[in-house]
């Protein structure tokens, strides 16, 4: 039995800024005059979001939310991507996408991470990467982000 | 093989391995059965040493596959006392039995007016095929609905009985919640319509004794992997009068007597029904199961797995923040809940990682989440080799998740 | 396992016996082949420690039995150069593949006026779907016709290809007579037409290197049990754009989004056709062998076996009373054959006794025995564990048969 | 290797009776008259044969006549069998029917075989049930009879 190390994986998963975003979703609402709108779908649990963004004349994300159900996990990487993404072009939202998908499905400690991942907060992700049905969770929100931002009309999946 | 259930735990070669450094709890026996050694070595040994395409050839060794593969028939038969092996379809699973209902008995005869009667604790596969039919004809679909413990309202399902129902299709046991359906009550009030019935058995066949000519129904599928059998395996049971009038659902080798292109002769049932190669060492397999779960009786395995179920029901009951979801006064060895708001999924990766391995999500029955409110449960389901030490290690994960999500 | 052919027979399990007191020839592979050691113990190994419930769960044996399941895929796409995984459709088998695109593909867009082709070679999985899609949309079926050497006139097939024609359906070689069709230059001409093209691939794939892209066809069918891997599994390969149009084949669960009773969402690719649990044990069984095939090689195999056949047919032909069946420039590992006028069932018994292992009847193509005025002939069949002593085996045994009807 | 055995074996299958009517099968023609007629057909090697009987007003069974192909077991057993059931009542034939099917699905050496077999030459046919598959080739002209007496209209098998 080897309860220790468990909990301690749990731990690395479930980390304090996790379950803080988890439990107070940040940008948690509709957006009546969004120009760009997309629904994830977790096929493996049934959950949705929607993601609103308001893109304005010169390509930036000048405002970004989210509504729906679902994990934890999927919840905090919701309301981190609006943080994160917010006042973006929407060149570098779309590389955004690139490198935090690109991050999350390697499998940890992979070669070269620690000199190409920018984006500090998103590191409280990195836990994820040893349950690799739970990338999707994580993962689900940047889809969405990169469907809306590229006019796609069927549901983002991470299958 | 042991005839003990106490003891046959061990004759499960999945159980015996460590998850996250503790043994193995496997309480997702409704998605998947785990196979006895039984099994697994007469799928092996059947592919050793016995392996060749099955009914046209004169060598030995596809005599031994076809007298295996046939024998597994009878086997079949017996256990669900079929009047006659013809009755027997070997299918892939629940949902390609159920599909071919859907499409060969009900398709040619629907039409705009017609409908057909399902509930809403329906699995997916009892949903979609009849969606897909109805889209087909013209033919509406129309559902009973479930009270708040996850019961079907009888007297609503019967008021929706009509001569334009032309199919009641309707699950045995539900996976989602563990109700165990009347059947043959329902069975019988459907007959003084005339409606046929179709038993979704995917759950039912694992935890009872099923006579399908007891039951009264029409046409009665389940799948082998659930009844710990190999994947890729199913069975279609049917009334011959109805198999007989029904037009075949796939065409190809062995389901026909002559071919020309002028004029095919379809073959006898159940051949009829079975085109291509079928899965022969799966069939073996599950004929293997059945030889296992009449070693141990059907009828010791339900006493055993209600004992279980009742000691589950009431340790979750004693979790603070725990809800059951389901809570019909017929029930089989599912339970579906919630943990204060701790999310399933969440749940189900804080219970893996303490070696507990139970399913959440919607479990292919959407409709009853919307019913409750919910995207997904978390859900404990048990096969007749757990026993009270798995339902502890259930709750003491449950009470560390509280602790995680404090 | 071994990487040298003709080592590998010891790597077959089922080869290593005695039938009838002498240790076994088996050239019936065209009906199915025998599986190595390797894909048996790959099916075993995953039920004995990685089984559960594909998709759907979060736990470890869920996720390992997805990870292995969908690395199956991947292993198939790479086989048959897919350009995509999304492309790759387990089915059960040839028969259900076909089934699946006369269904899905063919039967929305049917009416009167329309026309299947397909040509006389066919085995009963490639007619008998076309005959029913036709009888269900009043389409018509044309055939192709063959010259006596067991060839399709190309020159008469072209002739057929019009607007007309919504679907060409062709074998790639033909399981009675071994006819390896020139798949790449019809798929050209049917280009000109727009027709699509669906190549059954059942005897295509064991014996040579399959490049779904280079042969330039839309749909490419094939089973797991005649390239070494388990009963039923098979796969359907389509291109991703005409899959993506194509209403689902059967409803259930896995192949939806999102169900409810006003609007039901489907699945992604590949998964909108794959409904219910699948054959997850013969999957990865299949992926194991697709494994083997690799590390022996699928140009060392045609070759082998191109050697072997030559070797075959030269001495069947120095035995006196032989008649071959199917005698095209273009064969690969099959010869049909009638010895007298003994009847390739009595044929096959004498054999049998003998330790011989071959089929003997109408090899589920009966318009090719038509084609020939015969109800039936013997075949020996090649697989990749064959060498010439079971050549000369299989004539020694054949003089015997003529002692005995002498 | 065991030759000698195998080849015993065959011999016990092909005896001399069965290939003698084989190669020259009594009653093959087509009868014009006929008043009861069925098809047999044997899925596992495609082969058919058609029986003819002529049942007079006293049900007797005055003429009885085959055609087809199939294998040598399959020849010799209708042929012997349009041997058998002249002038049989339709009552005695069907009871052959009974009796015959019963002898030959009966595993070799089972019990009480010799008292109840009365067909003498039929006993050719003993050798074939050591030959599971090759027993529907033996029984398939008397299912044909069973399905000509009673009427029956779709093709006998013997599945
Ligand atoms: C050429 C050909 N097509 C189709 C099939 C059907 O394959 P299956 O029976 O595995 O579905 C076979 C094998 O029987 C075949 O040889
Ligand atoms: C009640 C019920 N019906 C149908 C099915 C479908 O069975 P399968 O996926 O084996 O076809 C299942 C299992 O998933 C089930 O639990």
């Amino acid at each position: 039995m080897n309860y220790t190390l468990a909990k301690d994986e749990l731990q690395d998963l479930y980390r304090e800024l996790i379950l803080d975003h988890a439990r107070t979703p940040r940008n948690f609402r509709r957006l009546a005059n969004a120009t760009h709108t997309a629904t994830g779908i977790n096929a493996l649990c049934g959950d949705k979001l929607h993601l609103y963004l308001v893109v304005d004349a010169n390509d930036r994300v000048v405002e970004t939310s989210f509504e729906g159900s679902g994990c934890a996990i999927s919840m905090a990487s919701a309301s981190l991507l609006t943080e994160t993404i917010s006042d973006m072009s929407v060149a570098d939202a779309n590389a955004c996408f690139e490198t935090v998908t690109r991050h999350l499905t390697r499998p940890p400690n992979g070669d070269g991470e620690a000199t190409e991942f920018t984006f500090e907060k998103l590191r409280a992700f990195d836990g994820v990467r040893k349950y690799p049905s739970r990338v999707k969770c994580a993962t689900l929100a940047w889809h969405a982000l990169h469907a809306a931002l590229n006019h796609s009309n069927s549901p983002a999946t991470t299958e | 093989m042991t005839q003990n259930i106490a003891d046959c735990r061990k004759d499960f070669p999945a159980l015996q391995q460590n998850i996250s450094g503790r043994s193995l709890v496997y309480l997702d026996t409704a998605a998947s059965a785990q196979q006895p050694a039984a099994v697994i070595d007469a799928v092996a040994q059947y592919q050793r040493e016995n392996h060749a395409n099955v009914h046209r050839g004169v060598h030995t060794l596809s005599h031994r596959a076809t007298e295996l593969y046939e024998g597994a028939r009878d086997k079949l038969r017996a256990f669900i006392n079929a009047s006659n092996r013809t009755e027997i379809i070997f299918t892939s699973g629940t949902t390609e039995a159920i599909n071919l209902v859907a499409q060969s008995y009900c398709r040619p005869i629907l039409g705009a007016g017609d409908q057909i009667l399902i509930t809403w604790l329906e699995h997916h596969s009892n949903i979609v095929p009849w969606q897909l039919v109805c889209e087909q004809t013209g033919a509406e679909l129309i559902v009973a609905p479930i009270n708040d413990d996850g019961e079907v309202g009888l007297d609503e399902l019967y008021a929706l009985m009509s001569d334009r129902v032309k199919m009641l299709a309707i699950g045995h046991v539900s996976n989602a919640l563990g109700t165990v359906n009347p059947v043959r009550r329902i069975v019988e009030r459907a007959r003084q319509h005339d409606i046929p019935v179709l038993v979704d058995g995917a759950q039912g066949m694992p935890h009872m004794a099923v006579d399908v000519q007891g039951l009264g129904c029409d046409f009665y599928a389940f799948s082998g992997h659930k009844m710990y059998g190999p994947t890729g395996t199913g069975v279609l049971w049917g009334r011959e009068a109805l198999l007989e009038d029904m037009p075949p659902y796939q065409g190809g080798g062995d389901m026909i007597l002559e071919v020309s292109f002028d004029n095919t002769v379809y073959n006898e049932l159940p051949y009829k029904f079975e085109a291509g190669t079928p899965n022969i060492a799966g069939v073996i397999g599950l004929g293997a199961a059945v030889d296992y779960l009449q070693s141990l009786g059907m009828e010791k395995i339900s006493a055993h797995e209600k004992h279980l179920h009742d000691y589950m029901v009431n340790k979750l009951e004693s979790v603070d923040g725990v809800r059951l979801i389901g809570t019909a006064d017929e029930k089989a060895s599912v339970q579906s809940f919630m943990l204060d708001d701790i999310h399933p999924h969440d749940l189900g990766t804080i219970l893996d990682n303490q070696g507990v391995a139970i399913r959440t999500g919607h479990h292919c029955a959407m409709p009853v989440m919307q019913r409750f409110g919910l995207t997904g449960t978390a859900r404990a389901s048990l096969g007749l080799y757990n026993n009270t030490d798995d339902i502890d290690c259930l709750v003491v994960a449950l009470e560390k998740a509280r602790e995680i999500f404090a």
